[in-house]
């Protein structure tokens, strides 16, 4: 019963899950779409749309069994017709416009068993893809509805069989959803679920604490306004460790950078715990490797460097570096947060006798430009997360010779490791591969592993039974208001 | 005046034609808007690229993809978001009536306050009236348009609840986005008042106004004012366009879904047709704004000719 | 009649250039005052002023003294503010001039030109320079001339268009005075009120501007403190930590005062109108 | 107040007692006293500069709006809710006597009306602030009154702005504005200076009605000796912010006491006096600077001109203004403002143009000084027309030619000494190297036009009319032209000075051969100082011939009746005026419609007259 009001900060302009990769896409539709496979705030992997799965053929095709008497919202029976149309439409011409295909490519085909069995036919095994149909492009849409109205009006008006319906959007300012009473796990507890779009932070919070909202959803809230909102009585922050990690990655390449020492000693130079005790206020976790404890292929037992200056100092002598030597730090001009500490990091390296500049970049020249054309300094930003959780994913682009993320380095041992893990069905077999490249990385010192931010969620003492979702893919059927 | 109507509505076309191209051109030259779509996701190949360009239209020849949008102009037609893929039109038709509106309140909120402000001070010259509004009308621009956004919020959105801190719904949600707005542009436009004003009281048609026994009013609003109104106009002209732009922070602050923030939110993700189509369609506002000015002049001041 | 005396004795000079004076000394001698400005202490965050001996108006999120960093940024700040003004007046009002004073096809041409200009949206603008010449303190300054000279150009235009046929312009045309000292000596002066208004408020907005430029990659190493940017590192702590965002603010008032008075005074100079038997 | 009464006289309207007002540190009125009863004409005449308009701006208060001070005096008033002393009223109490009770006629009209609305709304204005007058009804009496000072086309004028209309005509408006409300006091600040006699007699006759019909107080100041003869009852004469003599206007002009008035009066050219004369004659002036009169120059023939080739003609020359414009941007109406003008000015003549007010004189100087675009007809300068001349060329006329404008103030830079505004030509044309020659080159012309050296550093507004004027003269002086287009330049002077700026044009003339298109309203001074007269009626000229043959041998009608309305300076010929004569010709025009042109004859070898 009631309404619960959820700012979010970003409009992804469509409803189809084929048109978009944003978490803030999927913040919202998690409640309209279902997948095969659910991943809640746990992170474990259960079965939704469908009931069960058999992983055959070496992994190259997957046998789901499909669960009866589910209904879209307009009434649409689901079954293996609104699987297939979904997986058809996903990787035939119209997802090909869109940015989630490339997701999905592992799919061949999907071919329909009886009405509620199906099977994906798979190119090549895909140890991530069962998570990956818990969410975006693999959502189910109905078959009859998706096909008759255009594709425009899909967009606008979502129909899915999640525990909440559509009512209505409005570009740029909200969403409002109803409850699905007829949803296969239960009606959901609150009768209406409204977003709205709010970009400023500032501007979420003012609306919580003047009752406009009662959620805000990350990534909204800066580290710099969680004292504001623990100040007010009846708010509170609610946070659980998110995917997103930064580091500061090195030009292995070029100038001092290029010597693994001085990479090293770099990183020592920084008190990354200081770092995030006081900017972070404690709302993240120091790396040893570019991931954080809730992906697969975390190791624990891999301890980042220490901070020790003298080892940094002596060896930047080593090397050969003289004191005052400059580095360049290339940075998101956006990121306040972030922005605060590489300024701490350059104080830092300061003590070592480096001098760092700090270059800020409009984010997408940063990434699109600066970054794969390999024109950054001897560090830039790399802020990078997810939502699979799954090493794999940042790894890969990290450090495979020739990946846009990957200007400067070219590894064939690490290579190899990169492309050996992927088709392994075995978890524990990949787990260990991949905790050997989380080794292998750090040992080279490719990167200046800083910290894993948390997902921070700002609540309104009214909700109820919330319980924050790492990856931001609420679902809040469960969330009651008073 | 017909005729310079007519040379005036050429030439505003030729602005319109000039100000798409460059921003066109321009947009194209910071970024490709496939790696902006795809920047999120991993495992993404040359191919996919292409592939997602194609879907774009981007595989057209520069031209073509200019004109088409130009075309929008008279089919309301602007194409598709790249991001999400909502008709432009549909963008453009909310975001404009949201600027629009704010636009005209907050320099209906400037004017309000300037110009009786501007006129007391230059009135009372050295006197502490003079002093005060000169010096609390530049506390209006030493801090940052979210600076006072956010302080009228925690006043009256958070401590006194009076009004809803962002969106746009009623009445009362216009007035705390105008007054940071109005009081921004108060700021110049009061000393632009003042300083105006000086020159004209001395004039001897004030004195003769005065020798008339008209009142200090009408002597100050009908006979002085309009004697400065040249570079107030020319001025509020210019705010007025840069209002229509939108002011994506004052925007944002407030949730405002105006045009401002669309465009800003193009730019940031290389959206090509939402970009050119809010352009074109603002530089038309914008020009249409000058041209108004431009006529103004001659109704204002009968010396001017407006050819 | 000996004004010229009186002038430099009124109350807006003294008051302006005594602050500004007092200002740029500070910034000037920042160096010497606050020697270690950039010192991060990260285990003194956020400390309110007035609370400590070391850290008088307290400290940014960083631990950095407020005070060192307000007078150290001016430096950046005040350039970017007076150059950037100086040079879009220059070319603003050069432009407006002619084009108001000649009309015909300059005019067409340099307000068509305006007219473009005014219709870029400022980002864009922002972006596609740095993609073009990179980002650095002079091309910030660049730009903010290149997108503001518009104001100047269309102010001059309009008020010279009020002037040009004016009797005493006509007299000075009927003498046979050449066109540019009809421009510089008599046009010119009868219309700066209201640049010099201009003028000095848009030094507070291009200090304000600088900032706002950081994100596209147009501003300075945020290591280098600017009261633009310290407002917009206040940003999140409007409510929590009031302090790093206002004296940077407050400093930017003062400047602006200051300028505003010189202003002022300035106007009260060139018109002599208003200076009998004050 | 309570005064004993003559049972005769009533009280007085207004009495100025012991009044001084200061500039700054600059005394310029010093206890100054005078009454006016009410019903009766109060003239004060006296040296330009001497406080006249400070004085009357001090009673309406306005001076101190200007920014002056006033060091002691009371200015009594008996107000409809009884007697006051103005200098001690609010400025909001005095609101409520302007313009309904004490009126002023402003000297300058130029600047006087506010460029940027209608000249009919600036007049309803007050009528309907005063007289509670709907709209509709006020701009109908803003009509009345407009044609009532003989303004043509007043319907059509009411929407016309005061830059469309001529020196004189905006001068009848602020006569218009000012009689609007049938104040108890009338101040006049030589309200006829721009005004030919033949209006200016028939506003003297509006006048004189008002004042009887209303019992009006009336102030009249002016400098011209024969309006004073004919309006005043009593005269104040002021010299340098102090009154000199005062008394009933016939005993004033029949023994005058003090040397100053009896300098000013020797100075009234008189009309007639040079009746038989060929040629005008300079004639040796009495002035009076403080201790003793003295006679400065000497007798003279001025045959100084050379008729041999013309300095400067204009051929067919045709001036229009559009009036009316349809949607479409194309003139309906237009006013004809010169039609088919040709004349001739040789070296080191005087050529005077006289002529109705608004009958396109002015417009004719303009054009001369390419300010005007002509619609037709051209102008050559010693034979070449001027559209032929290369941009040099022309630039040199602007040397050659100076043009001094019918509204001095507006004509100033405002934002420059005056100092800067006669230095302007010669730095223009590089006349003088160095700043030091330059600056004792502008000393030297200040002090030639009757004004201290030091007054170089004033800026415009802190001059008197006359002074402006002079300022004017002295810059068109300084570029050594040879043509100088003087348009009313001498109306503001009183007539010591102008009768010395007269001899300083003669001597220029004869020492430089300077020629003079000289555009004037004062008949006698254009009867002293001209060679030839070219009479301008309606945009045409209606006559033209040599001075005697113009003054001796009118032929035009319009010229006789110029003539014979030329006020006498003597109390004691007061003509008896007729009341108004006849319609008043529109000038405005449909486009198409254009006027008759008149066909001129030769009625006597270089005497032409328009044949009506
Ligand atoms: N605003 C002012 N500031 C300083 N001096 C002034 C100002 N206005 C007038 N004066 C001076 O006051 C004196 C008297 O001026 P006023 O205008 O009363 O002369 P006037 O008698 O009307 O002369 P005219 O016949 O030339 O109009 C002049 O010497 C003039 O220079
Ligand atoms: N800018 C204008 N627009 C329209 N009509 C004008 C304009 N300037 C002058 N006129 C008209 O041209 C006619 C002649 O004006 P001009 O100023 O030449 O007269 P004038 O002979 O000098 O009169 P006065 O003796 O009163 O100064 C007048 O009827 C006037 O209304
Ligand atoms: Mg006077
Ligand atoms: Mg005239
Ligand atoms: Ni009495």
């Amino acid at each position: 019963q009631g309404t619960l009001t959820v700012s979010s900060p970003q409009d992804p302009g469509s409803w189809d899950p084929i048109d978009t990769f944003l978490v803030n896409w999927a913040s919202v539709a998690t409640n309209i779409y279902d997948g095969l496979t659910y991943r809640g705030p746990d992170m474990e992997l259960v079965p939704a749309l469908a009931t069960g799965w058999e992983e055959l053929d070496e992994g190259t095709r997957i046998r789901f069994t499909l669960r009866e008497g589910v209904t879209f919202h307009n009434g649409e029976p689901f079954n293996a017709e609104a699987v297939k149309f979904t997986f058809d439409r996903l990787l035939g011409d119209e997802g090909a416009a869109g940015p989630q295909q490339s997701n999905y490519t592992s799919i061949d085909s999907v071919e329909i068993i009886d009405d509620y069995t199906v099977d994906f036919h798979l190119g090549a095994p895909d140890p991530v893809l069962l998570t990956k149909l818990a969410g975006y492009g693999a959502m189910i849409v109905p078959p009859q509805y998706a096909s008759e109205v255009s594709e425009e009006e899909f967009n606008l008006n979502p129909v899915g069989t999640g525990p909440f319906s559509f009512v209505s959007y409005e570009p740029r300012i909200g969403i409002n959803l109803e409850a699905f009473e007829d949803h296969w796990g239960g009606a959901p507890q609150l009768a209406n679920l409204n977003y709205r779009f709010i970009t400023e932070p500032s501007t979420a919070v003012a609306e919580l604490q003047s009752g406009g909202v009662d959620l805000v959803i990350p990534p909204t809230i800066p580290i710099g306004m969680i004292s504001t909102i623990e100040q007010d009585p009846r708010l509170s922050v609610v946070s659980t460790p998110g995917p997103t990690v930064y580091s500061l990655r090195f030009n292995t390449r070029d100038g001092i950078t290029a010597d693994e020492r001085v990479r090293r000693a770099l990183i020592m130079a920084v008190d990354r715990d200081t770092i995030v005790e006081a900017i972070l206020g404690g709302e993240a976790s120091v790396i040893a490797s570019l991931q954080g404890e809730l992906s697969f292929g975390f190791d624990p037992a891999l301890e980042p460097l220490p901070y020790d200056p003298e080892a940094a100092r002596a060896l930047l002598a080593e090397a050969g570096v003289a004191p005052g030597s400059q580095v360049q730090i290339d940075i998101r001009g956006n990121d306040a947060t972030f922005n605060e500490v590489v300024q701490a990091i350059s104080a830092y390296l300061a003590q070592v006798g480096i001098t760092a500049s700090i270059q800020p970049y409009e984010t997408n020249v940063l990434l699109n430009d600066i970054i794969p054309q390999g024109r950054t300094g001897a560090m830039f930003q790399q802020s990078w997360g997810g939502w699979t959780f799954d090493y794999d994913n940042t790894a890969y682009s990290m450090y495979h010779s020739g990946e846009k993320w990957n200007p400067y380095d070219s590894d064939p041992e690490l290579d190899a490791l990169l492309e050996s893990q992927r088709p392994m069905t075995d978890r524990d077999a990949r787990e260990e591969v991949l905790h050997e490249i989380a080794r292998y990385t750090a040992e080279r010192a490719l990167e200046m592993p800083i910290y894993n931010l948390n997902a921070i969620y700002a609540v309104s003492d009214r909700v109820q039974n919330f319980v924050p979702a790492p990856d931001s893919r609420l679902r809040l059927t469960d969330v009651t208001v008073e | 005046m017909t005729g310079f109507l007519f040379k005036r509505l050429l030439q505003a076309a030729f602005v319109v034609m000039v100000v798409t191209l460059i921003v066109a051109w321009a947009v194209r030259l910071t970024g490709d808007p496939a790696l902006m779509l795809t920047s999120g996701s991993a495992n993404v190949t040359e191919a996919d690229l292409a592939r997602i360009r194609e879907g774009l239209g981007l595989n057209e020849p520069f031209l073509v993809q200019y004109f088409n949008t130009l075309a929008g102009l008279f089919t309301w037609d602007f194409g598709r978001s790249f991001v999400g893929g909502t008709q432009v039109s549909l963008l453009i038709a909310s975001a404009l009536p949201a600027t629009l509106a704010l636009a005209f309140a907050s320099m209906a909120v400037a004017i309000l306050i300037s110009i009786p402000l501007g006129i007391r001070a230059a009135v009372s010259r050295g006197k502490w009236a003079d002093q005060l509004i000169r010096i609390t009308s530049l506390i209006g621009l030493s801090f940052p348009n979210f600076w006072l956004a956010t302080m009228l919020v925690l006043i009256f959105s958070i401590t006194l609840r009076w009004l809803p801190p962002s969106g746009m719904s009623g009445w009362q949600s216009f007035i705390m986005p105008a007054l940071t707005m109005g009081v921004i542009l108060t700021a110049t436009n009061v000393r632009l008042v003042r300083t105006t004003m000086l020159e004209v009281l001395q004039s001897q048609y004030i004195m003769v106004a005065r020798a008339k026994g008209l009142s200090e009013r009408t002597v100050l609003y009908k006979h002085a004012l309009r004697n400065c109104a040249i570079p107030l106009i020319t001025y509020m002209g210019l705010q007025f366009g840069g209002l229509l732009g939108g002011v994506v922070v004052v925007e944002r602050v407030f949730n405002w879904p105006g045009m401002g923030s669309l465009a800003f939110d193009a730019v940031a993700a290389r959206d090509y047709p939402v970009l050119q189509s809010v352009i074109m369609v603002l530089s038309l506002l914008i020009v249409s704004v000058n041209l108004l000015v431009d006529i103004a002049y001659g109704l204002v001041d009968p010396r001017i000719r407006t050819e | 009649m000996d004004q010229t005396k009186s002038r430099f004795l009124s109350l807006d000079f003294l008051l302006g250039a005594g602050l500004l004076g007092l200002i740029c000394t500070a910034v000037l001698a920042s160096g010497w005052l606050f020697p270690n400005v950039g010192a991060i202490d990260l285990t003194a965050r956020l400390v309110p002023p007035f609370a400590r001996a070391d850290h008088i108006l307290g400290t940014d999120p960083l631990g950095r003294d407020v005070l060192a960093r307000v007078v150290a940024g001016g430096w950046i700040s005040l350039q970017v503010g007076v150059l950037s003004v100086a040079g879009s007046v220059m070319l603003g009002v050069i432009v407006g001039l002619v084009a108001g004073y000649y009309r015909g096809i300059w005019d067409v041409i340099v307000m068509r030109f305006a007219d473009v200009q005014l219709a870029l949206p400022f980002i864009l603008l922002a972006i596609t320079f740095i993609a073009i010449i990179g980002g650095s303190l002079t091309n910030t300054i660049i730009l903010l001339i290149v997108s503001q000279w518009v104001q100047y150009a269309r102010l001059v235009r309009a008020q010279v268009l009020a002037l040009r046929d004016r009797e005493f312009i006509l007299a000075a045309r009927a003498i046979g005075v050449k066109d540019r000292r009809i421009l510089f000596s008599h046009l010119l002066p009868n219309l700066l009120g209201p640049v010099v208004v201009l003028m000095t408020l848009n030094v507070a907005n291009n200090i304000l501007l600088e900032s706002s430029l950081t994100f596209l990659g147009l501003g300075v190493d945020p290591t280098i403190p600017s009261w633009g940017g310290m407002l917009a590192d206040g940003r999140t702590y409007l409510q929590s930590a009031w302090w790093v965002s206002v004296f940077p603010g407050l400093a930017i008032l003062l400047t602006v005062l200051g300028l505003n008075l010189l202003g002022d005074w300035l106007r009260d100079t060139l018109d002599p109108t208003g200076r009998t038997g004050r | 107040m309570n005064r004993p009464q003559h049972p005769t006289s009533p009280p007085p309207l207004l009495t100025v007692e012991d009044l001084s007002v200061a500039f700054g540190q600059n005394t310029v009125i010093e206890n100054l006293n005078f009454a006016v009863q009410p019903g009766r004409t109060l003239a004060i005449v006296g040296e330009s500069g001497s406080g006249k308009s400070v004085a009357s701006m001090s009673i309406l208060r306005l001076a101190d709006i200007a920014g002056a001070r006033y060091a002691s005096g009371r200015i009594m008033f008996q107000s409809a809710a009884g007697p006051v002393d103005l200098l001690t009223q609010s400025q909001e109490h005095m609101r409520k006597l302007r313009g309904r009770e004490i009126a002023m006629i402003f000297q300058e009209p130029m600047t006087s009306l506010n460029p940027v609305f209608p000249i009919g709304d600036q007049i309803a204005e007050v009528l309907m602030l005063h007289e509670a007058m709907p709209r509709r009804a006020a701009l109908a009496e803003a009509e009345r009154l407009m044609s009532l000072v003989r303004l043509p086309d007043a319907g059509a004028l009411l929407k016309r702005y005061p830059h469309q209309l001529s020196g004189g005509m905006r001068q009848r408006v602020m006569i218009a504005m000012a009689l609007a409300c049938r104040p108890k006091l009338l101040i006049a600040d030589e309200p006829t200076t721009a005004l030919d006699v033949t209006i200016q007699a028939q506003i003297l006759t509006i006048l004189k009605d008002l004042q009887r019909e209303l019992g009006m107080g009336l102030i009249f100041i002016t400098h011209d000796m024969g309006v004073v003869a004919e309006m005043a009852d009593d005269v104040v004469v002021m010299w340098k912010g102090r009154k000199v003599e005062e008394g009933p206007v016939e005993t004033l002009f029949a023994a005058p006491k003090h040397p100053y008035t009896r300098a000013l009066l020797s100075a009234v050219p008189r009309l007639g006096a040079m009746t038989g004369e060929p040629l005008p004659k300079v004639s040796p002036l009495t002035v009076f600077d403080g201790e003793a009169p003295r006679i400065l120059g000497e007798a003279r023939v001025q045959d100084t001109a050379r008729y041999e080739a013309p300095l400067l003609s204009v051929r067919d020359l045709s001036v229009r203004f559009d009036i009316r414009k349809d949607w479409l941007g194309r003139a309906t109406h237009y006013c004809p403002a010169v039609s088919d003008v040709s004349l001739d000015i040789y070296p080191g003549e005087t050529l005077a143009l006289v002529g109705e007010s608004g009958s396109g004189k002015s417009t004719i100087g303009r054009t001369i000084q390419q300010l005007q675009k002509a619609a037709a007809g051209e102008v050559l300068v010693e034979g070449r027309p001027m559209s032929a001349m290369s941009l040099a060329d022309r630039q040199r006329l602007r040397q050659e030619i100076q043009y001094i404008f019918q509204d001095p103030f507006a004509s100033l830079d405002p934002r420059k000494t005056v100092g800067q505004s006669i230095a302007e030509p010669i730095e223009t044309h590089g006349l003088l190297a160095g700043r030091r020659e330059i600056r004792s080159r502008v000393g030297d012309l200040l002090e030639r036009v009757g004004l201290s050296a030091d007054v170089a550093g004033r800026y415009p507004h802190q001059f008197s009319g006359g002074q402006r004027q002079r300022v004017c003269i002295a810059r068109a002086l300084a570029s050594k032209p040879r043509l100088i287009i003087a348009d009313e330049a001498l109306s503001a002077l009183d007539v010591s000075i102008q009768a010395q700026i007269i001899n300083l044009f003669m001597d220029l003339q004869r020492d430089e051969g300077l020629a003079y298109l000289f555009i004037s309203h004062d008949m006698a001074v254009v009867e002293k100082m001209s060679h030839r007269v070219a009479v301008l009626y309606l945009g045409q000229i209606v006559e033209l011939g040599s001075r005697a043959q113009v003054f001796e041998t009118p032929g035009h009608p319009y010229t006789q009746r110029l003539l014979s309305a030329v006020p006498v300076a003597d109390p004691t010929r007061r003509p008896e005026r007729t009341g108004l004569a006849g319609e008043i010709p529109s000038t405005t025009r449909r486009v198409g419609d254009a006027p008759a042109l008149n066909k001129r004859i030769e009625i006597a070898p270089g005497h032409l007259v328009a044949a009506s």
